[in-house]
């Protein structure tokens, strides 16, 4: 029975990276491609995978430890007594010593990438914010400034307003001032890799990239009430002639009073935007 | 017990006599009315920890304890002083912009401030 | 010390006689209102593992909504939502996982771990009679019902709490931002006040019993781990937990007298009138923090120190660097203070100071990696024996380890901030607080239990046991990690009309049967423990040949603990010494020849 | 084994470290509130605040924690009857304390310092003294009529003035209102024009038009809002409308402890750190008498064995007062 349950506890290690190695080809993995679709999000996927190749190593080595002691001790013969020690000096040192430096490697490596997230690159303010996005029970309010004007603090007479359905071009770094108009929330968009907590009483900005362009879901990852799971909205990426060409027919088309336009253009266009990006 | 034995009624008045002077000396303080309120800041605060080191001292008989008086009391202010200084950076000074009614509020004020409205400013007057 | 003191010349009288100056009180007064730390510590265990229940039924009906959304729940769902006809709507749900989280942590795994082992355990481990206030471990224990009661009468008003158990404001503070956020949140803070009051009153009593009672010869150095995590935990919860109970005071006020410290100005909730405010959300989750990531370790360092008890004394053999896996716990405890801020890094949270608990919580890290290889290094070498105990000490390490990895991508904040309230999140903390600490606890149930009632539990349903919850667990929760690197949000309702998160229903729906078969598993242990009160086999004093003062004492140990006051000559891990002879055990009562090679652990 | 203090003093200690934990999250957090809100209300002339009876106070715990020690003094040489005279007189002093916070507390509700209900700008404060004065009319009206529902009371007033005029019209008893608060026509008709004062200021609030804006401005205003149309009404003018009123000779009385609204920033947040903070220490004392009197219950059965609950009751009653030590410059001078 000894041998049994050594074999037990090895076993369940090895399924579990068994699992982990299936993972990726049965879908459940990053979402969509797997690919980060934001250049932080890039460096941020890149970091993890250098840890989970550390907490791997570590993890095999261990369990196999584990499963040596156990399966070393079924297999001990019974008149033998256990080995009479209270610890070793220079092994204690040494699995002090070697994970504080891998460790050390961990914190100093991923700093830069912090660093480049919230403190240097684009540090709030450096890049002009494209929208605000007014996070409430249970949507995503999103106010951009009319075409060529910059986002003011306050509410402006001709500012565009969408809900659910943030728009931003693609392949520059964009930043959106993200407030919460009730409860606290959080701005998470899977794909991009980008999460953010919307603080009531707070105005945070926070910037991102699309690579590509396409629609990714951003859904709240804080819980806000009963509502929380169905705080459902996309961010779609478009090109930048896009953007700006949505942004004016949508100054327009908020404009209108109701009587039917007589240019047909101006109603398509903005369903056009949305179906060349699929 | 034994160790408070040496402890007299003199002591303990001259504490008392210390603490006193103390008070007063923090009122005074205040009503001194200096320019700059950072120095009446530092005095008051000043004046309060050397009460409380008088009181710890002598009234808790802390100066007669034996080294667990560290062990127990060290630990406790560090982690009441670190409570405060490792929030002041989030709460008490703000990394990302304000927008609550308060905040628009003080905004308006100073925006104000050439025209003389010191609303809510500290005027030292009384 | 040791050097002065001689063997004693006297030898433990055979039976269980009481010890002459204690006099045995009256029925209620032994059972009920008892002051003996025996009882009180039985009664805990017995109160927690029936939260356990609930928990583990509240548990049972989150997973249901994540594997068959919106579908009648049998059993439990025609229990507690008849009027929704059995369907878990989404205020039930997060009420649900507010309530299992709150019934797991508040009520079973910190009163489990401190207030059923703590109080059985210290003073006949380090041989006391008592506590040193045993009134106030009295109060400790019933201070523990108006809790329970808070609680369990919070699920009467408007379906309970749903705010979480972190109960972040607004959403916590203001009535009419959910629809548990109304009288069952002022009843929720109640009850963590009395769980608070509890708590404080442990520890405090533990902290004073273990610094002031210690029998002649137990010195600090000598105490088992057991003792050295309790010891810790009630000082960590001392000074953690009145900022916890401050600002469940602070949160109570803004609720109920109108005080505005977490609540800004100018927000509109629910269409009801701007907020007056003035306060700011963020320092709740600080405060909230301060205590309850040293919380996690209050949840696990007791169990930590115990199953360094029972693996040494299940391997035959000493523990594998004593002093560093003191010094590993304390560093613990101690960088254990200020790291909570890992828990707020896409708060909102100035990044700077992000960055400081990153480093702070990646060092964490280093102390609980020394633990794991002297775990494994009392183990090498070791005359293992494998019984239900060894299995969930030796379950213990392994998730452990499982856990403390995960743990390092949360300590990175890049990473941390794709994978924050994420299913990864999740998964990581059930590794530590249920594949460590509750296999812990099983490990010392089966453990203490001869202790407790003089009766062994049945080995086979042990084994059993652990063989069905060890597959089942992590069958659970290990693909709860792709769930959460899927992208899957926490407390979700019903993540699946999320078309990225659509494929992940299968999966969902197999953690929901193992789920199932872990919780029915649990009735094995039930059954074990209740038959073997009363029909287990019998057992003497030391049925594991065990060191600690504890098994020199009856079973169960008598009123007053000890027929003779212990001596207590060397530390506790004397296994397969070789001074000991034919045994390969040396209680700790038992004089130990000093040898000169001889360099540690005495 | 273990260190050479009883297990009562040790776990007072540990109790006190828990309790220093307690209070500095209180204290800290209202640092950092104070230091997060640009704008904090220090005006003793606003926040009324008030420096003396917080040094008296601080005196007065400062005596008291002396005669702890005194007291445990005395239990050390056995004078027992001296020590209960000592605690007593600390207990007497825990009481002085109790009063000179409660009369602290009265002047703060009398200017409705209380969380959650200061206005912070002064459009909120010009709604606040407008309701105030409404609640002033209402408290009398309730006094003249405690019998009639409360929406009633005005109309009863006009009846009542009207029927003044008329005296053989209140002659049936069976008409005849339940006795309230007698009052002379003077004072029927003062209060009156108080509640058509009132109901203006409410309005030209409402509006945010000056009060100097007429009745039929004002509806020619309502029918079609037009932006500076009519002077906008001031804090200024509000503050003076309230001052002409309170210089009526008949209204003075009824008004004589009546302030006008003052916008504090951050108000709240201060009265509620305010209360919290003193409140909790408050309670504290409370807890400490009830101890002193349990030591003074035991009467002469007080014996020397019982020094170490005195010494223990006197660590508590010092942090008591420590607290208050920091709490004084903290609240009241910085």
């Amino acid at each position: 029975m000894a041998r049994f349950w050594s074999i037990y506890f090895m076993s369940w290690a090895a399924l579990a990276v068994a699992l982990c190695l299936a993972a990726p080809s049965l879908g459940w993995w990053f979402p969509d491609t797997g690919e980060a679709m934001s250049s932080i999000g890039r460096r941020i996927d890149g970091l993890f995978y250098i840890i989970l190749w550390i907490t791997s190593i570590v993890f095999v080595g261990t369990q196999i430890a584990l499963g040596y002691v156990l399966w070393k001790g079924a297999v001990k013969p019974a008149h033998e007594k256990a080995t009479y020690s209270h610890g070793n000096h220079t092994l204690e040192v040494i699995w002090t010593v070697i994970p504080g430096i891998v460790l050390l490697f961990i914190a100093i490596y991923q700093m830069d990438v912090w660093a480049a997230f919230r403190m240097r690159n684009y540090a709030p303010g450096e890049i002009e914010a494209i929208a605000e996005v007014t996070a409430r029970q249970f949507e995503w309010r999103i106010r951009y400034p009319a075409p060529g004007k910059p986002l003011m603090p306050m509410p402006q007479p001709d500012d565009v307003y969408t809900v659910n359905d943030l728009r931003i071009p693609v392949g520059r770094p964009v930043s959106i001032s993200l407030r919460s108009g009730d409860v606290q929330h959080s701005f998470f968009v899977p794909v991009l890799r980008i999460k953010q907590d919307a603080l009531p009483g707070t105005v945070i900005p926070v910037w991102f990239d699309a690579l590509q362009p396409g629609s990714y879901d951003l859904v709240c990852a804080e819980l806000c009430g009963w509502g929380h799971y169905k705080m459902k909205a996309r961010v779609l990426a478009t090109s930048e002639e896009l953007f700006q060409k949505w942004k004016q027919e949508a100054v327009l088309l908020q404009a209108d009073d109701g009587i039917v336009s007589t240019n047909p253009q101006e109603n398509s266009a903005g369903d056009q935007a949305q179906t060349s990006n699929p | 017990m034994a160790d408070m034995a040496h402890l007299h009624g003199n002591t303990y008045f001259r504490v008392f006599l210390a603490l006193c002077g103390l008070t007063v000396l923090s009122v005074v303080a205040d009503l001194l009315s200096l320019a700059d309120r950072r120095i009446i800041v530092a005095i008051v605060l000043a004046v309060a920890t050397a009460k409380a080191l008088c009181v710890m001292l002598y009234f808790m008989h802390l100066k007669f304890e034996s080294g667990w008086k560290y062990v127990l009391l060290a630990p406790t202010i560090v982690l009441a002083l670190a409570l405060p200084l490792s929030l002041l950076p989030d709460v008490g000074m703000h990394y990302y912009p304000q927008d609550t009614r308060q905040s628009r509020e003080f905004a308006r004020l100073q925006a104000d401030g050439d025209s003389g409205h010191h609303s809510s400013e500290p005027t030292n007057s009384h | 010390m040791s050097a002065t003191i001689t063997p004693p010349a006297v030898s433990i009288p055979p039976g269980d006689e009481m010890h002459a100056v204690h006099h045995q009180p009256g029925w209620i007064r032994r059972y009920i209102f008892s002051t003996d730390h025996k009882v009180i510590g039985i009664q805990f265990l017995f109160t927690t593992l029936l939260m356990l229940m609930v928990g583990g039924a509240l548990a049972l009906g989150v997973r249901w909504q994540l594997a068959w959304p919106w579908e009648r729940m049998p059993i439990l769902g025609d229990m507690l939502f008849r009027t929704d006809g059995g369907q878990i709507t989404p205020e039930a749900y997060t009420m649900l996982f507010t309530m299992h989280a709150t019934v797991m942590i508040f009520l079973v795994v910190i009163p489990i771990l401190a207030g059923a082992f703590g109080n059985f355990l210290i003073p006949l481990q380090i041989g006391a009679e008592d506590m040193a206030f045993p009134t106030l471990n009295m109060l400790s224990y019933w201070f523990m019902w108006p809790a329970i009661g808070c609680f369990m009468l919070s699920f009467a008003y408007d379906g309970g709490p749903a705010a979480g158990w972190t109960i972040y404001p607004v959403l916590a503070v203001l009535p009419q931002a959910a629809p548990g956020s109304g009288f069952a949140q002022t009843l929720w803070l109640f009850g963590l006040t009395f769980v608070g009051f509890s708590s404080m009153f442990g520890s405090i009593n533990y902290m004073t019993t273990i610094i002031n009672m210690r029998a002649p010869g137990m010195t600090l150095f000598r105490m088992p781990m057991t003792i050295w995590g309790m010891f810790i935990t009630a000082i960590l919860q001392a000074f953690a937990l009145p900022v916890l109970t401050a600002a469940g005071f602070m949160m109570l006020a803004d609720r109920m007298l109108g005080t505005t410290f977490f609540i800004p100005g100018g927000l509109v909730v629910n269409n009801a009138p701007a907020t007056v405010g003035g306060g700011q959300p963020l320092m709740w989750q600080h405060l909230f923090w301060f205590y309850s990531h040293p919380a996690v370790y209050i949840m696990l360092l007791p169990a930590m120190g115990m199953v360094s008890d029972m693996l040494a004394c299940m391997s035959r053999k000493p523990l594998f660097g004593y002093k560093p896996m003191i010094f590993s716990m304390a560093t613990i405890a101690g960088l254990g203070f200020i790291v909570w801020g890992h828990h707020m890094f896409t708060s909102g949270m100035n990044p700077i100071v992000g960055m400081t608990f990153m480093v702070s919580t990646i060092l964490i890290a280093l102390p609980s990696a020394i633990k794991t290889f002297n775990w494994i290094g009392t183990m090498w070498g070791g005359k293992l024996q494998f019984n239900t105990v060894l299995l969930n000490c030796a379950a213990f390490v392994s998730m452990f380890i499982t856990g403390g990895l995960s743990g390092i991508f949360m300590a990175a904040v890049p990473v941390d901030v794709y994978i924050h309230d994420t299913y990864f999140i999740v998964a990581h903390f059930h590794y530590i607080l249920f594949g460590s600490t509750l296999f812990g606890i099983f490990a010392a149930i089966h453990f203490w239990f001869p202790k407790m009632f003089g009766r062994m539990m049945s080995d086979r349903l042990g084994q059993i046991h652990f063989f069905i919850t060890f597959a089942a667990f992590n069958c659970t929760f290990f693909p709860m990690h792709l769930l959460g690197i899927g992208g899957m949000p926490r407390r979700y309702a019903d993540p699946y009309h999320f078309p990225y998160l659509e494929h992940l229903l299968p999966l969902n729906q197999f953690m929901t049967y193992a789920a199932i078969v872990m919780g029915f598993a649990q009735f094995i242990l039930l059954f074990n423990f209740g038959w073997s009160i009363f029909f287990g086999k019998k057992c003497g004093r030391n049925p594991w040949n065990s060191n600690g003062l504890e098994w020199q004492a009856p079973s169960p140990p008598p009123h007053g603990n000890f027929d003779v006051q212990p001596v207590v000559y060397h530390g506790p891990y004397e296994y397969s010494s070789p001074v000991s002879g034919e045994n390969d055990f040396l209680p700790q009562t038992e004089y130990m020849p000093r040898r000169p090679d001889q360099s540690q652990g005495h | 084994m273990g260190l050479p203090i009883p297990n009562s003093k040790l776990g007072m200690w540990l109790f006190l470290g828990t309790e220093i934990m307690f209070f500095s999250a209180f204290i800290g957090s209202y640092i950092i509130s104070r230091n997060g809100s640009p704008g904090w209300p220090t005006d003793p002339h606003v926040t009324h605040i008030n420096v003396w009876l917080g040094g008296l106070n601080t005196f007065v715990l400062i005596v008291s924690s002396y005669f702890v020690v005194v007291a445990h003094e005395k239990m050390l040489v056995s004078n027992f009857k001296e020590a209960r005279k000592f605690i007593a007189f600390t207990l007497l002093l825990g009481l002085v304390f109790l009063g000179i916070k409660s009369v602290e507390y009265a002047g703060k509700f009398e200017h409705e310092i209380i969380p959650g209900k200061i206005p912070e700008t002064p459009t909120e404060a010009m709604f606040a003294t407008a309701s105030r004065l409404q609640r002033v009319v209402d408290r009398e009206l309730a006094a003249i009529f405690p019998g009639s529902p409360a929406a009633d009371r005005r109309t009863e007033l006009g009846n009542r003035i009207a029927s003044a005029g008329n005296e053989t019209a209140t002659t049936d008893p069976k008409d005849a209102p339940p006795a309230g608060k007698a009052a002379t026509v003077a004072q029927l008709k003062a209060l009156s024009r108080l509640n058509e004062a009132a109901s203006s200021l409410e309005n030209h609030v409402r509006f945010g038009l000056a009060m100097s804006v007429t009745p039929e401005q004002l509806i020619e205003y309502r029918s079609s809002p037009t932006p500076g149309q009519f002077p906008a009404i001031t804090l200024a003018d509000v503050n003076s409308f309230v001052e002409s009123l309170k210089k009526d000779v008949d209204l003075s009385p009824i008004l004589g402890n009546f302030h006008p609204a003052v916008p504090i920033l951050y108000g709240n947040l201060f009265a509620s750190n305010y209360f919290l903070m003193t409140g909790f220490h408050a309670l504290h004392v409370i807890i400490g008498l009830i101890m002193f009197l349990v030591i003074l219950a035991m009467g002469s059965k007080l014996a020397f064995r019982h020094a170490v609950v005195v010494e223990n009751v006197g660590l508590y009653w010092h942090f008591v007062d420590l607290v208050w030590i920091f709490l004084f410059p903290l609240i009241y001078i910085i």
